[in-house]
């Protein structure tokens, strides 16, 4: 990982010396066998193939509803996973790693699953796919009837990836932005980008022979108050990468704020803001679809508002079209959550997204008004970071990173400016108190003032942090807005 | 300033770091001397902050379940560091999923923590006992 | 009851000799004296008057939840509605009446109380306020803190509103026609029109004595598929009426129907008719409000999926900014809820009305086309009936009902023609397969067929009786437009 | 049609309609001769008109939560009018509230009905014993 970094598309053949290594980092590496994992996917069942039942709900307009899932053991996760598909009616299914895997430590992971095997409950907070192996990791793909996904949060997910497409996994989560930034303190964002270029030159790799695996990158980030620029900038750099390595099926995300019209907008513009920079580096072979996201920072406490919260994402998926919904539980306050609760989640958001199927969020002057504010805030971010780049998103993505130009707020790295102050104004659509850096125009800047200032208005407060705490608490005690006490 | 310096930070391979800014803002408000270690906090850095800072408490975060398997050695580590008595605090989300609150509690004072809280504790909620346990008055 | 229906205000006076009658039907009919109910809602605190809390409410631009709630035994009514106030965090409180005091059958409700009371638990459908009396229903009103509503469905409520409103509950549900046609088989128009003239008049005399009782006309009619021009122009009739009769606070009601746009446009379209309508009377005077009932047809059996419904019904409220809310529960349909159930359900709807409080359904075209359908086939049908009434709503409202130019689908009723057929478009919207002989104009007869046309080219089959069927089964199968299984 | 008669109706002071439209609707699709009685029925009337249609069986809805009370004495009212061995079925919500089923059912089986059905039954789930019970094949 010596050169300068750039997005152009990794040599396979220079890449081979890599693999080994990657191989090599863990004694589960050596089932790896990419030309018989390139057979085993193409003797996979469609209906198996996640891309593939993406785009046939991008087509019909449907919305898919995904949960999130992991426990220690192999045969705890798939009973878990049967559940939820068959009691949670879930339309596609997860494979949430733990945090050990996340962090490259695989020792600790094996102490984690040999005590939880001991112990008969799980005292990982995911499913150890590296130290499982491929042959145990076929088994999930073998016996469930519904795609799979792996969903983690890696920095360097080389191994993982390697792994679990070779046991048929058919979808990735995750970007050298979107898996560092939220997941790590002191990874450099080089290595990160570059280990993802890996990842998807991996994904390339199958889609040259005929096997189209499933990408997404992470779009919630910290899921705190993170406005839809920042999300979607992050979003159209990890596309824009992620096709340059030969990915072909690209979802891409965004974590609901609380604003239905904003979160209406975001979800509209996301795959907007895609096609356009795709297509200035001239690639349109990319199926584009959407994820969205239920409220992904923290929850109430009380179940029943906490299905609440679920079903104002599951109106707002829905509403807005989004090819998929990732759910969350009625535990989320609690702790991860039994098989019941989450399946709980599933079916209340089945319920809507099955209600409002036949509906669409009706266009309207204030959604394009809010839409035209995020391709602005978008364009404006990006093009600074392609201009920082020199014309490249992979360098560019660092340096704008480095200058606070793209900047995530409450991230834990230390490769993020962390200067900008998000809040929510008067309607609960989250803008920024201070923007830090990013490349704002004179006009966007006002609009963010001029929001905040009607908010204090009517707060009767002067705008500062203490919007922010208000707000962080928030959705947990029943609002949306953090009016003052 | 109340004089007292504390020692934060999210352990293990923990990532959560909302909570660990809020926490800090809280607790500098209330008149604390506060160095945070911010996520992904190895035990020997706890300890040599600890040492380092000559910290009168240190308040352990662990919000993504591994807190039992990180936490262990942990009370050892610091008294062999000679800061045995120092006062440990762990909160967050400690064990995989929702489980009975008291044996979540035991497990960790067993480990060697003074105070442990659970999920969702307020600032509020436990800045008057943690005064209290520094000899700080009201 | 013998001279010609009209809806000119009784005279108190004459009223006198009826009213002695109506005392004296059951024993608890001697404890009204009502100088001193006057004098006792005089002394309220004014945070117990409904229509005071209506009031703020609407100025406010905020929506009340208001829980269904009721037991046969006093103790265990306060205690109920209790618990639903302090863990349901209900705004506004109910007591919903059984079913034998709704058909003045107080022997059979006495019966009803008397085993309740052995056995331990209710064997009523709810709290039989007339054999409780004045004095016992009076400790509702001191030992709870939120204003109170008779919530029923009963033809001929003189009684219960003498009894109930001398004991101080601040607001009376129900109308001549919602609390017949839904709610009975055999009782006349003429009658219960005129029973609930009795009962305004009396709402009015409280109202000349400075005590604002607020009256809520039952919108949701039989709570299935019935289309806003339906509910709205019985909702106006009744209002009118009342208004008549001196009644100064009236919240008029709609129950959802499940297409977002058709409900914000049904919430936004009902205080206007009823103003214009008002207004051509000669009557400027009353406070309006508007309550909107989540869905009021079958729910689905499973509680995650129950949410669901509550919480889209809870999104529509506050998005269409209605006055106040009418909370179903996750228990609809296995049985009357247990105490728990109830509060859930209003927990989770609070949690969306908080979160929505300060966002609007956005003004579009579609909603002013919806809105102006509803309108002008509303006042297709009030006009019609008030030419048939020759100018009086009254006399209006019995020939139409007879005439079928106000047909409420699904009633029980002879007096109802039940000719007409809703179902479903393919949008989820509410319209007509047949309208019977609602005067509806050529144009918005065309635009009923086509809608249905619409749908059913989308589902391949001819439009038909087996539209009605499905789309009564679909919610409580997870879905809104019930399309071939 | 398959040459049986049923008399169908909501007992006692129930008015819940919309049940009571779609089962005479089911019914008759699947070839009964239906006698529909609508809702506020008193037994005096289900009894009337089972003698007056020669009904072969009486299906007996209450949704609103008085069943029990509703229905003590109609089998006798059966017996006593020389019907005593007509088929009697029920369904709907047949007490206030959630209570365990089989005892619910075990209560209206003392009461005499020869069939008790739970709430959301389906047409198609209870037409085929209803037939079995008229003694018509398949
Ligand atoms: C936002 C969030 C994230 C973000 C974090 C972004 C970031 N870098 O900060 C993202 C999306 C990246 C994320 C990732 C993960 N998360 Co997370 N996350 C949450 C969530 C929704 C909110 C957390 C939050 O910010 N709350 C707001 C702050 C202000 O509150 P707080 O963190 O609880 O801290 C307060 C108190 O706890 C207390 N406190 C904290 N520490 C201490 C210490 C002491 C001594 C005291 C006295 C008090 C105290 O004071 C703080 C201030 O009030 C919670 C669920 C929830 N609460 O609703 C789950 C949750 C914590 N996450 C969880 C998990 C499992 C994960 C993942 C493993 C993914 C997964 N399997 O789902 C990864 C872990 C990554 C890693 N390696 O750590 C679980 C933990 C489950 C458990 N222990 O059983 C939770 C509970 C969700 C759930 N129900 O499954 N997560
Ligand atoms: C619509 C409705 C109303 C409408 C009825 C309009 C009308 N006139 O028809 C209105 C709003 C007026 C109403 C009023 C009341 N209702 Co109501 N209502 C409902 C609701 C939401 C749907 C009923 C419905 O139409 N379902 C659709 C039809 C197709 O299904 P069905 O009626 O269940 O019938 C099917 C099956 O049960 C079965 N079946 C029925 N009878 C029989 C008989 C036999 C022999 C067999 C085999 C099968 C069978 O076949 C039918 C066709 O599939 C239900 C709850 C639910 N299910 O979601 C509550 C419900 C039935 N109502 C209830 C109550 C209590 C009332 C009220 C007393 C008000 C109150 N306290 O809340 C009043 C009663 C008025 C009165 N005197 O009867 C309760 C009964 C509770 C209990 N038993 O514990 C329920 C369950 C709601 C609840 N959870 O509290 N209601």
């Amino acid at each position: 990982m010596a050169e300068q970094l750039s997005s152009t598309k990794l040599d396979w053949d220079v890449l081979q010396e890599e693999r080994q290594a990657v191989l090599a980092s863990w004694e589960t590496g050596n089932e790896v066998d990419l030309e018989e994992a390139v057979q085993f996917h193409h003797e996979l069942p469609p209906e198996k193939n996640f891309a593939r039942k993406l785009t046939q709900a991008k087509n019909a307009g449907l919305t898919l509803a995904q949960p999130r899932a992991g426990v220690a053991d192999l045969r705890s996760h798939v009973e878990l996973l049967r559940y939820l598909s068959t009691e949670g009616e879930a339309d596609l299914l997860p494979t949430t790693i733990d945090s050990y895997t996340r962090q490259n430590r695989y020792e600790e992971a094996q102490r984690g699953l040999d005590e939880s095997r001991k112990e008969g409950r799980s005292l990982l907070n995911g499913f150890p796919a590296v130290n499982h192996g491929v042959a145990n990791c076929r088994i999930l793909i073998e016996e469930l009837d519904l795609p799979l996904q792996v969903r983690h949060g890696t920095p360097d997910a080389r191994l993982l990836a390697e792994i679990t497409l070779a046991a048929g996994f058919t979808a990735f989560e995750g970007g050298g932005i979107s898996y560092n930034i939220p997941y790590a303190k002191n990874v450099p964002l080089e290595e990160s980008i570059r280990a993802w270029q890996y990842v998807d030159r991996l994904v390339g790799y199958y889609a040259e022979h005929g096997v189209i695996i499933n990408r997404e990158p992470f779009g919630p980030l910290t899921g705190t108050l993170v406005a839809p620029c920042i999300s979607h900038s992050v979003a159209v750099i990890e596309a824009v990468l992620a096709a340059k390595q030969g990915v072909k099926s690209l979802t891409l995300g965004y974590g609901q704020c609380g604003n239905l019209i904003q979160d209406v907008a975001a979800v509209q513009t996301l795959p907007v803001l895609a096609q356009e920079y795709l297509e200035r580096e001239g690639i349109t072979d990319v199926e584009l679809t959407t994820v969205f996201h239920q409220w992904m920072g923290g929850f109430p406490n009380d179940e029943p508002r906490a299905f609440g919260v679920i079903s104002l994402g599951g109106v707002t998926a829905a509403l807005s079209k989004a090819t998929k919904v990732i759910v969350k539980t009625p535990h989320e306050a609690l702790g991860i959550p039994t098989k019941e609760a989450n399946a709980a989640g599933i079916r209340a958001t089945k319920q809507l997204l099955n209600m409002l199927r036949d509906q669409v969020f009706p266009e309207c002057s204030q959604l394009k008004e809010e839409r035209e504010i995020i391709l602005t805030e978008t364009r404006q971010i990006l093009d600074k970071t392609l201009e920082l780049g020199e014309g490249d998103f992979a360098l560019g993505a660092v340096r704008a990173f480095q200058a606070g130009v793209i900047d995530v707020p409450f991230a834990p790295s230390v490769y993020n400016a962390g200067r900008t102050m998000p809040a929510r104004d008067n309607n609960g659509a989250v803008r920024f108190l201070n923007w830090g850096s990013l490349p704002f125009s004179k006009e966007i800047q006002e609009f963010h003032k001029a929001k905040l200032a009607e908010r204090a208005r009517y707060e009767e407060r002067t705008p500062g942090f203490q919007f922010v705490i208000d707000d962080i608490y928030a959705i947990g005690k029943g609002m949306l807005v953090g009016r003052p006490r | 300033m109340n004089g007292k310096t504390l020692v934060l930070g999210v352990i293990g391979s923990d990532v959560h770091a909302v909570g660990n800014k809020i926490l800090e803002i809280a607790l500098k408000e209330a008149g604390f001397n506060v160095v945070n270690l911010g996520v992904l906090v190895s035990q020997k850095e706890f300890v040599e902050a600890a040492i380092e800072t000559s910290a009168d408490a240190v308040l352990v975060s662990s919000l993504y379940g591994h807190a039992e398997i990180d936490c262990r050695g942990l009370r050892e580590a610091f008294v062999e560091a000679g800061l045995g008595d120092i006062i440990l605090y762990i909160g967050g989300y400690l064990v995989v999923g929702n489980q009975p609150w008291e044996e979540t509690k035991a497990k960790f004072e067993a480990l060697g923590f003074d105070r442990v809280y659970p999920p969702n504790t307020l600032p509020e909620d436990f800045i008057p006992q943690l005064r209290a346990d520094l000899g700080l008055e009201g």
